[in-house]
């Protein structure tokens, strides 16, 4: 299986302050990588520079054989790359339906292939269904994270980019959010996650990156991180 | 590390005093020397207005992060009020009285107008608001416009209707609806313009960085996070609107009082516009920038005269060029990474020349 | 009876308004901006009319055609180089350089037309099948271009309001109303996004302009201000984005500016206009048909 | 009597009836958790108590005072203080900005002393100062103090949501999931924190939060909402063994 | 706003007179040889952007002819002329009043409209500096206190014939000549033009006898839609509207008469003229319609004719009334500056001096009429003449 995202020493700045620098690592085609670092360390900042919303200062990143480091964040996710962002960024005045529809929005394979995924999301993420025709400013923090989610899995992405897609869920929602993430990873989904709670991100990985103050400081297979004294202290809290 | 923040603030502060009292003294110097031309020296009571006008509307779209497209408004009732008080007064009275009283009652009245539209303020917001002023501003340029006030042995005569509806016996018509008033005896210098742009620097500036302006800002970035620690908002909403109405008012006695002349028409909407033009393109929410923007802004279609019929078309283009030029990120970003990179060199040189000197 | 002619002549003018507030109000709610050189759009797409139906005696309706390509063209290319860089900076500074765009409108429609003012010739006069309607056997009449105006404005706010919800271009624009990265995120192209809006508000100011002059002849470079800020205040009036809104809000205005004409006075009609406008916003922060946003916290 | 008494609080929106019933009593000095599944109703509670939503029914009183459906000037001053679930913070303020707002009510001086600096201003401004650093420290934010509020990272926003709250002193103060975007340590931190914010001010504190260790970890009682309705209460073991929550909420393993 | 009310003397006799005035100017010249001195600086100020830049633009134009006709004719230049834009805005006018005063400003001509010419006004007194509108007619121009007669500035004229003279000609002309007197009023209440006027018609008015059943007004901001203000005008029963207000907004009201069939006299000023050379107007609809206006570009006289085809060959336009003040602005004060062996080596306040003596004291015939005088105060007086539309041109009644 061939590398399916990688990314070659990017450095982004905000203004002045340089937020990521020399950052390699790179995805394989069917893996879950996970991305673990304190707050700060610039994993959303990563991210994002993936998916198109900040432009890099320099460094490449490839897709799919293509480099997309200069590409419109909204041509990049019509390559099947999704992301679901931090902190949700639901439309809040349209309804639940019409985000998920959103998500729906570059695909072509018709209409009831759509329709098809609707029931899946629903069947999924249930209280979605529940609140259907609410608008999503007014759903609560956990039920619009699940409807970030949600809204990504519409749009059938070949890998999806998670920044903390357990941020604000219930414990068994959170486990309910994993099994999807390893349930759509089975159907082929490749996966980036960001997760604080990097135990359980751990655990379903392949690989894992640890990033500090915008820099790679460690790399390797999620199960020998998992074990790692320094990463235990610093980020399993045991 | 608090000194120096205090420090900070202050010091932007004295910056900004150093260039308005550098500039007074330069004029002055110039025309002294004779160097100044009618031109220039005939703007510069309207400079001083319009930079009062900027820097007082840039604390409610600013600061208060309201947008206001009636400030104009505020100019009017302030000129209007303040200079009947100067016809009425200035010849039975020493001159720096009477004119210091017109002065503050067009800032009175002014403030009394920006309190009477600061209530639908706290429950309107954003664009809702913003027609709220504009409408405002509409209401007193069409009630000047059609107002009608005179003086006879008989008291005062008012009519919203025309002048012959006054029925006076020959007294003197103070307000002649779209005329306006006429005849007014000039009082305004450049040495009060400035000494008033000191004064609401001095009050604005003072103001935005103390207990209420942090207030008024919190407002603006999170309404609802500033109620939950316990900003009185409503307070601090009126606080903005009417300090700012006030030296709006004013900066119109200020503009009034130096011409002969005085009709609603020239405070219309696209005054207020003009206005805002200032507060954006000096920075919003930027004290200083509104200063300087003002002034240049106000002197630019002077200066070009002399193309002629082409005048107000290269206005607008140098306009829309340079609000793209200093508000778009990418120029932001363009220049940041100039005056970066010319910094390296700089340091590279000084670095070079030590070697140099080893 | 009197009553009812003024409250035709208030609706006449009020349907323009909307007309207008419609295009306003497109630009307006998804590109999230005061696009103040709209008026002057309008302008421009009158004097096409005028030229090529007025003077050159072309087919109305071809060159209403003509002036909605011209306005296209020009709202697509005003967008591209004036408000596009400004993007990403606050939304205020968008607001200047509109203004800017409508002052140098004027101006180049004064060097290339002058000044002098222009008679227009009504477009519907120039399709013989639409006539006035005359009620009470005479006593009451209601223009060719009120009802042209009015039909005009409810078969635009249908094709809008479906438009905006059934196609996934009206998705895309929903969107980047709401939240523009999410948009983008979502694979919508924000910029072509919102050329496109930019593209439908000014097809639509090239037919306000037509029906404008129609009713109200005179066109000169300012033709296009006043009605241009009354449209903005009657979106604003009629609920942000809202485009019913729009046209009720439309409607409303004329009809309140022409019975406080008739029935209260002329001199201060614009006060009462305003003041009307105030009380309603205070009474209803959102506008008629605006809806409430409710921040969830 | 304690710091604070809720008698059958309920609020509908619209249909939905998203909390209904609440009982909750709660005493000086002590710390309380508030949990349950997404959609509980559990934020709704705190825009409750804080009066950004005025309750349908019900009524709260703090020490003594009814303060039900007071608008949040008042409750703020009343002495409840609070963070947001979705941070909002005074984004184009610095991290020191943001306090000094908190302390706005605190430490005081008017309008006219600001405009022509007396002597008050520059002695009560120092105050201000002073006492913001201390709370910045507290969360180690004292390094930023100068950096505008949305450049720092999620979770020092978090941080800083927590200081400011504590500027505005309150008796008691509400925390919405403090721990979310946090990992483990910095979540290990944040109780101890917590933990001597409550013995250093000796205030009471009612939290929302997911994070089990954490709830677990520094609550003395906690309260289970389910569908708006409390469906247990107790300390940490009893809550953990209770099947309700258990199948609601926790999950069995 | 604008204006003047003099009239053209019946045009057989004016023909005939007005080569003869036209002579006569040369005339005069020819006792002291054409003007050889250095050339004289006159400024000019006007709207010539935005919504007013119509009247500026007619004046900017006369006034650029008039000085190349006079300096052509002379061989060497008499005039150096340059004009400013004021935007109808008083503070801008001022601004102009000051670049030009850097220019070398020595008489000004100008400005064209109310408001600024009153600003404007004041300041050339501090500078003695002489003042001739071509077209700014209301009192406050050219007396500092517009009630008091006594307040003349003394350094201001005007060629137009001044507010009240036309409110009060206005009504006159209606009361002496048996037209309705159920009368109704349609002005502009946001310009001190066209209320100045109405205000002294309805003064006169009530003294001869004529009711005035509506008075409607409209600003510059509602004025696309004057029906209201016509149907009120109607149902008042107002057998003759009088519209003391420019041509645009009254060729709208004819065209709203028009479309409710509403028949009534109509009467306008000098801000009348204009609305036949309109494009797009449908002239027929101004069928009938009266106004005092001191000019017609259709006269028969050669003057006229000469400076008609001259404005048209030169700008492309018919010139209006404001032409036409303007033109005569020029022109007098050419007369003047013969008359009173005035030249460039002077300075500003030598040449206001002498020419307000020559000013209140010669007679000057021009294009808005013959035998033209003026008093102290700047005033000028000329004898009202009222034109009805026949045919789509101006006919003497
Ligand atoms: N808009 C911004 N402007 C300036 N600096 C920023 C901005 N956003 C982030 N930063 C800085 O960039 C660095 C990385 O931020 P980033 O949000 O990527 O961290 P993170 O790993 O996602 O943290 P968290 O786990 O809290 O989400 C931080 O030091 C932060 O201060
Ligand atoms: N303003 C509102 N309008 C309509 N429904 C609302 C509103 N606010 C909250 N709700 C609904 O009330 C329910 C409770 O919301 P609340 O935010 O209190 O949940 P929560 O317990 O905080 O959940 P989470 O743990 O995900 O934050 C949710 O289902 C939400 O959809
Ligand atoms: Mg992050
Ligand atoms: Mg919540």
């Amino acid at each position: 299986m061939g590398e399916m995202l990688s990314v070659k020493n990017i450095n982004v700045f905000y203004g002045s302050i340089h937020a990521i620098r020399d950052v390699s690592f790179h995805v394989n085609e069917g893996e879950i990588v996970t991305l673990i670092g304190a707050n700060g360390a610039g994993k959303t900042t990563t991210m994002h520079a993936i998916s198109g919303l900040l432009k890099l200062q320099s460094g490449e990143i490839d897709y799919c054989g293509q480099t997309i480091s200069k590409m419109e964040a909204h041509k990049i996710i019509r390559l099947g790359l999704a992301q679901v962002p931090e902190g949700r960024r639901v439309f809040s005045g349209l309804t639940v339906q019409q985000n998920l529809q959103m998500g729906a929005y570059v695909r072509r394979d018709g209409k009831e292939a759509i329709q098809n995924d609707f029931d899946m999301v629903f069947e999924l993420l249930p209280r979605l269904k529940e609140r259907r025709n609410q608008p999503a400013g007014t759903l609560s923090g956990g039920e619009q994270q699940m409807l970030a989610m949600g809204r990504a899995l519409m749009c059938k992405p070949k890998m999806l980019l998670l920044d903390e897609p357990s941020m604000g869920l219930s414990p068994l929602l959170v486990k309910e959010i994993f099994k999807i993430i390893r349930e759509v990873n089975r159907n082929g989904v490749t996966v980036l996650l960001v997760e604080q709670n990097a135990k359980m991100a751990l655990e379903i990985a392949n690989r894992a990156y640890v990033l500090e103050t915008g820099t790679i400081k460690m790399e390797g297979e999620a199960t020998e991180l998992a074990n790692n004294i320094e990463v235990r202290k610093a980020y399993l809290g045991c | 590390m608090n000194l120096k923040t205090m420090k900070r603030s202050t010091k932007s502060n004295l910056i900004t005093f150093g260039i308005v009292i550098a500039f007074y003294i330069v004029v002055q110097a110039l025309s002294a020397a004779g160097l100044l031309s009618n031109s220039f020296s005939g703007q510069l009571v309207p400079i001083c207005a319009y930079v009062i006008m900027a820097v007082s509307l840039n604390l409610t779209v600013g600061i208060l992060g309201e947008l206001s497209l009636g400030h104009a408004g505020f100019m009017s009732v302030g000129a209007f009020s303040g200079t009947l008080v100067w016809v009425s007064i200035n010849s039975s009275m020493p001159q720096p009285l009477a004119l210091l009283l017109s002065f503050v009652v067009g800032g009175l009245v002014a403030g009394i107008f920006g309190f009477l539209v600061g209530v639908p303020v706290l429950r309107l917001s954003g664009d809702y608001l913003a027609i709220v002023t504009l409408a405002f501003g509409e209401i007193i340029k069409n009630v000047m416009n059609a107002c009608y006030l005179g003086v006879d042995a008989n008291g005062l005569h008012f009519s919203l209707k025309d002048a012959s509806s006054l029925n006076m016996e020959d007294g003197k018509v103070l307000i002649n609806g779209a005329q306006g008033i006429t005849g007014i005896t000039k009082a305004s210098s450049f040495t009060i313009g400035i000494v008033l742009v000191i004064l609401t620097l001095l009050v604005i500036l003072n103001l935005v960085n103390s207990r209420a302006g942090r207030a008024i800002t919190s407002i603006r970035d999170n309404e609802i996070a500033a109620r939950s620690v316990g900003i009185p908002i409503t307070k601090y909403k009126l606080m903005a609107f009417v300090t700012s109405a006030v030296f709006a008012g004013i900066a119109g006695v200020l503009y009034s009082l130096n011409y002969s002349s005085l009709v609603a028409k020239k405070f219309d909407y696209n005054t207020s516009i003009l206005i805002l033009v200032f507060v954006v393109l000096g920075g919003i929410g930027n004290l200083r920038g509104s200063v300087i923007a003002a002034a240049i802004l106000t002197v630019l279609p002077e200066m070009l005269r002399s193309m002629n019929d082409y005048r107000m078309l290269i206005y607008a283009i140098v306009l829309i060029v340079v609000m793209i030029f200093n508000q778009s990120p990418q120029m932001i970003a363009l220049r940041e990474k100039l005056t970066a990179r010319f910094r390296k060199d700089h340091e590279a040189g000084k670095a070079k020349q030590k070697k140099g000197v080893a | 009876m009197q009553f009812l002619s003024y409250l035709i002549n208030g609706i006449s003018l009020g349907s323009v308004y909307a007309l207008i507030a419609l295009g306003y109000t497109m630009v307006y709610g998804i590109a999230k901006m005061l696009n103040f050189a709209h008026g002057d759009v309008i302008m421009i797409g009158s004097y096409v009319v005028f030229f090529t139906f007025g003077t050159s005696g072309m087919n109305p309706i071809l060159s209403i055609l003509l002036s909605m390509v011209v306005c296209t063209v020009l709202g697509v290319v005003i967008e591209r180089v004036a408000y596009r860089p400004l993007r990403e900076a606050p939304s205020l500074a968008v607001l200047i350089t509109a203004i800017g765009v409508s002052y140098l409108l004027q101006q180049v429609a004064q060097l290339t037309w002058s000044s002098s003012p222009k008679s227009f010739i009504s477009v519907i006069s120039g399709i013989p099948f639409l006539q006035p309607i005359s009620l009470f056997d005479g006593q009451l009449t209601i223009s060719a271009e009120t009802i042209v105006t009015i039909v005009v404005c409810i078969v635009i706010m249908a094709v809008l309001i479906w438009f905006v919800n059934n196609t996934s271009a009206g998705h895309a624009m929903l969107a980047v109303s709401e939240d523009r990265g999410a948009a983008q995120l979502m694979g919508v192209n924000v910029n072509a996004t919102i050329s496109l809006t930019f593209a439908i508000g000014s097809a639509l100011a090239a037919v306000a302009g037509a029906l404008l002059c129609s009713s109200y002849p005179t066109l000169q470079p300012t033709t296009g201000a006043m009605p241009g800020i009354k449209a903005f205040v009657a979106a604003v009036f009629g609920g942000i984005g809202s485009i019913p809104g729009a046209f009720l809000g439309g409607i409303l205005l004329g009809v309140i500016e022409n019975l406080s004409k008739a029935y209260i006075s002329t001199q201060l009609s614009d006060a009462i206009v305003f003041l009307v406008l105030i009380v309603v916003l205070i009474v209803k922060p959102t506008g008629l048909l605006g809806k409430k946003v409710n921040v969830k916290v | 009597m304690a710091l604070l008494e809720v008698s059958n609080l309920g609020i509908a929106f619209g249909g939905l009836q998203a909390v209904a019933q609440l009982d909750l009593s709660i005493e000086k000095g002590h710390l309380y958790g508030l949990i349950g599944p997404n959609g509980a109703g559990k934020t709704t509670v705190f825009n409750m108590l804080t009066g950004v939503y005025k309750p349908t029914e019900g009524n709260i009183v703090l020490d003594g005072k009814d303060i039900t459906g007071q608008n949040p000037e008042h409750i703020s001053r009343a002495g409840v203080a609070r963070t947001f679930q979705n941070i909002r913070l005074f984004n184009e303020m610095t991290v020191l900005d943001n306090v000094k707002v908190g302390l706005h009510n605190q430490i005081k001086y008017n309008m006219w002393t600001g405009i022509f600096r007396l002597p008050a201003f520059k002695e009560k401004e120092h105050e201000m100062n002073r006492e913001a650093h201390k709370l910045l420290k507290i969360f180690d934010l004292d390094g930023e103090a100068n950096l505008k509020a949305n450049q720092l990272p999620y979770g020092k926003q978090r941080k800083l949501e927590i200081a400011r709250a504590l500027a505005t002193n309150p008796k008691l103060l509400l925390l919405d999931e403090p721990a979310a975007g946090m990992n483990p340590n910095e979540t290990e931190e944040l109780m101890q924190t917590v933990r001597s914010v409550r013995d250093q001010f000796g205030i009471a504190i009612l939290l929302i939060e997911h994070d089990m260790n954490f709830v677990m970890g520094i609550c003395e009682e906690i309260t289970v909402l389910d569908y708006g309705r409390v469906i247990a209460r107790g300390d940490g073991k009893a809550i953990r063994n209770n099947p309700k929550v258990i199948a609601a909420y926790l999950g069995g393993d | 706003a604008c204006g003047s009310t003099a009239t053209t003397s019946e045009s057989s006799a004016s023909s005939s007179e007005a080569t003869a005035s036209a002579s006569a100017a040369t005339g005069e010249s020819a006792g002291s040889g054409s003007y050889t001195g250095t050339p004289i600086k006159i400024g000019g100020i006007g709207p010539i952007t935005g919504a007013a830049a119509v009247y500026g633009n007619a004046v900017k134009n006369a006034e650029e002819l008039a000085v190349k006709e006079i300096n052509a004719a002379n061989g060497s230049d008499v005039f150096e002329w340059q004009f400013e834009d004021d935007e109808n805005d008083a503070e801008k006018s001022v601004n102009a009043y000051n670049t030009l005063k850097d220019w070398g400003m020595q008489i000004l001509a100008g400005p064209v409209t109310t408001t600024p010419s009153v600003a404007v006004a004041a300041e050339t007194v501090n500078d003695n500096m002489f003042m001739l509108t071509p077209s700014a007619s209301s009192l406050s121009v050219i007396l500092n206190d517009a009630n008091d007669e006594s307040t003349a500035r003394g350094n201001v004229f005007q060629v137009c014939f001044t507010d009240p003279n036309q409110g009060v000609a206005s009504a006159d002309y209606i009361a002496d000549n048996g037209l309705p007197t159920k009368i109704g009023v349609i002005y502009d209440s946001s310009d001190a033009y066209s209320s100045g006027i109405y205000d002294k018609f309805k003064a006169e008015a009530e003294t001869k006898g004529l009711e005035i059943v509506a008075a409607e007004a409209f600003t510059a901001d509602n004025k696309s839609d004057l029906s209201t203000q016509l149907a009120k005008c109607q149902e008042a029963g107002a057998e003759l509207v009088f519209l003391p207000i420019y041509y645009q907004e009254a060729s709208q009201i004819l065209i709203a008469a028009d479309k409710i069939g509403y028949e009534p006299e109509f009467f306008g000023c000098d801000g009348m003229d204009g609305i036949l050379s309109i494009e797009g107007f449908d002239t027929s609809l101004a069928e009938g319609l009266m106004l005092l206006t001191p000019f017609a570009a259709d006269a028969q006289d050669e003057k006229t004719q000469a400076f008609v085809s001259a404005y048209e060959a030169a700008y492309g336009e018919t010139p209006n009334q404001f032409a036409a003040d303007a033109y005569d602005v020029i022109y007098s004060i050419y007369q003047a500056v013969l008359a009173g062996g005035i030249n460039g080596d002077m300075d500003a306040s030598e040449i206001c001096d002498a020419l307000k003596t020559q000013f209140t004291s010669m007679t000057f015939d021009g294009l808005t009429g013959t035998g033209m005088t003026w008093d102290a105060t700047g005033a000028i007086s000329k004898n009202p003449k009222a034109v009805v539309i026949k045919d789509g041109a101006y006919a003497a009644m």
